[in-house]
């Protein structure tokens, strides 16, 4: 039994912790989350670049570093803890994950080693309104390799060179990779999280390369999607876990009525809440980091699962995080509002929750017919 | 069991209608009325009007200059003013807490100076009773108050207060000090009134997360204050604050924030999980048959309360129950909303947001809901001690000396 | 505004409530509960039927007090709160409500005096399987005025002189009327609430009068089931204060660590949460109990409303009770269990909560549209 | 990260494989099997065989009659042994906590005499600490023992324990008394072991709401027992407590009752509310997503208990949320599928209910699982006091002497 991190993936973690800590304190983020014109810490990208982090789990022969998922989700982790304000997701779990998975030899050689090197930004077109996108009412299209249609939100639009772009094409649902460099027209979007910024794309005939067979596009996205929702969970278990510590650290210091809040059992028992939600998600995460770095048959399963407990435990976390923290809670001036609004923004970036739950029941009943 | 008003209500109802129609707005502010202070000056013109016609706190007694109303007569009026597009209404705190604080402790003069103009809402008041160290315990107050080494008798207040609604438009507040820090936290305070325009105090607007301001910070540096300006005896200023905390008005006011109704509307037109409307999702359905009998509870809750007023009698503790459960479901629903709308949810442009982003603004808008008047966690302690009768918490700092208790930030 | 009792109708209730704390301690309601051959407390219903309040809703021409409805609900919401052990619900929520509203003149003159003397026993076979019954599910068929089919669960089959039953007749599901005294054979269940006995019923040709019109039984038994979803919700609000009312009592008088259990948050917010949903339970049941008495066109929103709030209400006031017990809590001996138990019987009897939350949000959405 | 044996392990657990293959039953016993004390029996004959090959206590000493092996190992074990259709197993708490406690406080002859048999499974011993007074209160043991008055150095022991899981067929027992009521509660406490055949002891069972007997009261009345029977120095029995519920053993094991995969395929068969399979509720569906979620969670978490086992590391606080989790869930799961079934629901007859009624067991044992053991309130306490280290509830009991202290039932 070997359900852990290694010896070595512990030292990556903790190594990337420091960095973050140096690199990536709440004041960093706060730049991007107070300045309309700042999409991202161009700096911080810069710098993540540098480390290697973008290419983590990209093989050495496209330039990344080759060391696998279980690597790649210690840094998501850790990107979680700090809120980071970068388009890793959109480039990393989204555009890397889906050229690796569905790319031609030409695609990877072209774009692994400029993604790694932080000279790509990646974006996920699929939502054109509001609920679900579905084969039914998708709109937009691709027609001789040019792609037309209006896609929102999209987040890191705004500053991305390549998209993941769902499209009909022959009436059929397909992914496409499009080249953000001409024919499209971008429009930033005000959204619920300030610190990853979201755009609406126009597209007026940018060229598009399908990825995967044809009318296959719904499937590979789920594929991708599993793959990301691990990473995402991550992030989001991440993130729920400096959530809990902040209540806890504030519980500490805080008296009311002579006492430390921390010695009211209505604070203990939120705050042992908390805890027992985050250990159920990290380690329905570490399932799905499993089935990720092996590819196992489980991993839709797993991804699901991970993505469930993961949104549910950050969203928790969040809300009851300002709580604890009672009336300074709620201010601009305290970071919590800051984990509130990115549990919100990652709960929704690879589809609701709720949307998960489905996915994952259909398959269990397969499964359970199978059985 | 009816809705119905007893004749001595009907008539009274009848009269307020006649006088509303005849005398409340027809139409609401537009941005413009709006502007430069003309929602202040449209607040305040509203209460004047109410005030020469007895309709401005109709339960207040002859000598404050109210009509002698009943509690049921002021809640008919409540009801059939809100069916006019009437201002924002700043007095509220004054009227209902301050300056009952100020009736009750204060000499014939001060009364006589101060009962008019705040009853025709010539003149806001603010409480200055939280700070940042204690924000439900009041009785954790450090803000100081000095006798001036002057000799004259008058006090210098040092300290800062938090939380204060309507600070930057008050001109008078009531403020509790510490006044003895050897004595135990409850019997070392002094509650005075202050001139909010004094030199020496400074109001700071409190940036939410929600993007609103609704509350401050003030600053007392310095501040000189005459000794008449005490408001009961030194050092006794807890249980004068008592007096304060008992006005508040009862919380027969309902939820903000998007509702049911507005959620089933949403939920009709958007995509769900298998393309058809999201309405047709049973999880959906149960939420809001849940948030729609929470709705009608309170409610009818409210009800109850009123019948009580209708009676004579006392409300009930059901009264209390109000914001726990209105504050959680706001977040509930907002929360489901949004990701009800799957990606898009993100998405909190009024312009692009369904129903003009109401369902963002309750999402932002509810973790202070939860805490501001009181924590869902005290709320709970106050319904299990002063309505079910169960103990208080255990108190580690009623005979210790103030200066001595453990404090953190 | 005038949304509580009247002084008359409080009087009666605290009448009502000192009557049964002599006549139906739990020592009564063990009886039924040990004894598998004892189906109800014959002598209670004697006594209850002496009261009066058999009839209570029942006009004084038919035999009974002609009091109305709001008089009901007040008698109802006390033995609830004794967890009586016997078949009011089924005689005077369903059948004399079902007679009143669609019984001819001449089942009105030969049904309403007998209930309100206690002769008569009624009973509801809807229910003949696992799940929701639908007009596509129903089975009972009656044909030439004789009922064939099988029943189950009935509460109070097993000695009910009445039933109602819903039943195909040509086709079309209608609403019965039958005499049990023939026709029909009965077997007693076990269910989870042992105070309460049901039975299968099955018929052979037992004689069976049509309620209604035909091919509207499923509309009228709505009907129905809203008058004694009000009903029952007072009841179930009885329960639910009570069990409040135990888990206080023993929370004050219970010592851990050296003080009154009473005094930690968890029991105190434990028991203002329950506090909370009873009242909000006892408001929405007012608002039935007023649509009820007026027959108002709100009723059927009402009676659903105060149905889940009530049967939520009495589910977390009887778990939370026993568990504020501890230990003892979940013993044979401490009546904890018989609320537990009769907490569960109440939110099945009339249908499930899920089954009115959809009937609920149907009719909001019809009300929606049409305002 | 992997789920793979290090080779070590894989070894062990072949060897493991191969000795089970040889000796465990193949077979469940029967009814009649278990008729007249057979199951029993063949608990008794199964324990004899694992001691006699050192899989009884794989972690215990040489000297104290084990293989001294690694909690891994009996992990592998366990999980190797729970492929067979193996007797219950009642020596757990004997062996567990019991044993190991009078090994660490008795002389060498009482070691003797005890280890062998009790590993053996020829002498089961039980807990009696719990009191009507004093559930998770271990401290607030009344149970008297007082010296025989006849000088002999003997001790009398009255009073009344509860909760006691396996009395009526233990041949021994520990048993916390109260020695000196003037003390504070936490220093008057004396340990014995009693055999449970002595005279005075009397056992009777607890029944529970939901039908079984598993836990027993056991009632004291004048047993005499010998000074050399005394576990630890007279007043230092709660240290002596300590080290028995130190040696719990890990929580390990998993949920007991219907599970999600169970309510999936009883929704499958029943008919919802459209007349279509109940399993097609898009509310039922999310609910069985998040059993599925938490029950996946509890089983990962457990993998990683065991892979610190593995790694020789002490396993981290995550395995004490267990219960919290799996209780809550139980009750829960069960009450939505008997609610499910509609008016059905009612139905307990194992005959007539779907699953022979495990829906319905499982709501008559929640409300149990969710107490003994801790209740969930304790168990949130343990986690906020000893997993986020924040402090303990404030005490009031310290240091008052037992006598003094106010009680109830």
């Amino acid at each position: 039994m070997n359900f852990d991190y290694s010896d070595d993936q512990k030292f990556l973690k903790n190594e990337a912790r420091k960095f973050l800590e140096a690199n990536c304190p709440t004041s960093r983020v706060r730049k991007v989350l107070d300045d309309d014109a700042k999409a991202y810490d161009e700096a911080l990208w810069k710098a993540v670049a540098e480390q290697g982090w973008l290419g983590a789990a990209i093989p050495e022969a496209h330039g990344g570093l080759g060391l696998g998922h279980i690597e790649l989700c210690a840094i998501a982790e850790e990107l979680g803890r700090v809120v980071a304000p970068i388009p890793f997701a959109s480039t990393v779990y989204f555009l890397a994950e889906a050229v690796m998975l569905a790319g031609s030899d030409v695609q990877k050689a072209a774009l692994l080693p400029k993604i790694a090197a932080g000279e790509v930004i990646g974006c996920v077109a699929t939502s054109e309104g509001p609920g679900v996108v579905t084969a039914a009412n998708l709109q937009a299209t691709v027609s001789g390799g040019k792609l037309s249609g209006t896609k929102l939100p999209v987040t890191d639009g705004d500053i991305a060179t390549h998209a993941l772009v769902l499209a009909k094409e022959n009436g059929q649902a397909g992914l496409f990779l499009v080249d953000l460099s001409s024919g499209v027209t971008r429009e930033a979007l005000q959204t619920l999280d300030p610190t990853r910024d979201a755009a609406k794309l126009t597209f007026s005939g940018a060229s598009a390369e399908r990825l995967g067979a044809a009318g296959e596009g719904l499937a590979l996205l789920e594929r991708i999607s599993d793959r990301a929702a691990v990473l995402l969970a991550f992030e989001q278990t991440g993130g729920a876990d400096r959530a809990l510590e902040m209540a806890k650290a504030y519980a500490l210091e805080r008296y009311a009525f002579g006492r430390v809040i921390a010695s009211y059992q209505a604070i203990k028992h939120k705050l042992a809440d908390i805890y027992v939600k985050n250990e159920l998600a990290r380690s329905n995460a570490y399932y799905g980091a499993w089935a990720l770095n092996t590819d196992a048959p489980e991993l839709p399963v797993a991804a699901s699962a991970a993505r469930i407990a993961a949104s549910e435990a950050f969203w928790f976390a969040a809300k009851e995080n300002i709580q604890t923290h009672g009336g300074i809670g709620f201010t601009w001036e305290v970071d919590a509002h800051l984990y509130y609004r990115r549990s919100r923004q990652l709960a929704l970036v690879a589809g609701a929750p709720r949307v998960w739950k489905e996915r994952l029941v259909s398959q269990l009943e397969r499964r359970n017919i199978a059985a | 069991m009816d809705f119905n008003d007893s004749p001595e209500e009907a008539a009274y109802r009848a009269q307020v209608r006649e006088w509303l129609e005849a005398n409340a707005p027809k139409t609401p502010l537009t941005f413009e009325d709006m502007e430069g202070g003309g929602s202040m000056a449209a607040s305040k013109a509203w209460q004047a009007k109410k005030a020469a016609a007895g309709y401005a706190q109709i339960t207040w007694p002859k000598e404050w200059g109210g009509p002698g109303g009943t509690p049921i007569q002021q809640v008919i009026f409540n009801t059939e003013e809100a069916k006019y597009p009437i201002p924002p209404n700043p007095f509220q705190i004054g009227l209902g807490m301050c300056v009952p604080t100020v009736m009750t402790f204060a000499d014939e003069d001060t009364k006589k100076r101060f009962v008019g103009p705040a009853l025709r809402g010539e003149e806001i008041w603010c409480q200055l009773f939280s700070e940042p160290a204690g924000g439900s315990d009041v009785a954790a107050a450090r803000t100081r108050a000095v006798r001036a080494p002057d000799g004259s008798g008058d006090w210098i207040i040092d300290g800062q207060k938090v939380w204060t609604t309507g600070a930057q438009f008050s001109s008078f507040g009531i403020v509790v000090t510490r006044t003895d820090p050897d004595a135990p936290k409850h019997k070392g305070m002094t509650m005075f009134w202050v001139d909010m325009s004094d030199p020496g105090i400074e109001v700071r607007p409190i940036h939410q997360m929600s993007g609103g301001s609704g509350f401050n910070e003030v600053f007392f540096t310095g501040v000189r204050v005459k000794d008449s300006q005490r408001l009961g005896a030194i050092n006794d200023g807890w249980r004068v604050s008592l007096v304060t905390l008992m006005n508040e008005r009862l919380a027969v006011g309902g939820a903000t924030g998007a509702q049911w109704n507005q959620f089933l509307e949403a939920a009709r037109q958007i995509t769900g999980l298998d393309g058809a409307p999201v309405i047709k999702d049973q999880a959906i359905r149960e939420k809001l048959a849940d948030w729609y009998v929470q709705a009608e509870g309170l409610k009818h809750t409210r009800n109850r309360t009123m019948t009580a007023l209708s009676r004579g009698q006392t409300p009930g503790p059901e009264s209390s129950i109000g914001k726990v459960v209105s504050a959680l479901q706001m977040q509930d629903l907002a929360n489901t909303a949004v990701e009800m709308l799957d990606q898009y949810g993100i998405i909190n442009d009024p312009d692009l947001a369904p129903l003009g982003g109401a369902f963002h603004a309750s999402l932002m808008m509810a973790p202070g809901l939860r805490i501001a008047g009181g924590t869902d966690e005290i709320l709970k302690n106050i319904i299990a001690e002063r309505v079910l009768g169960l103990p208080g918490d255990i108190r580690v700092d009623k005979d210790v000396a103030f200066k001595d208790l453990p404090t953190g930030r």
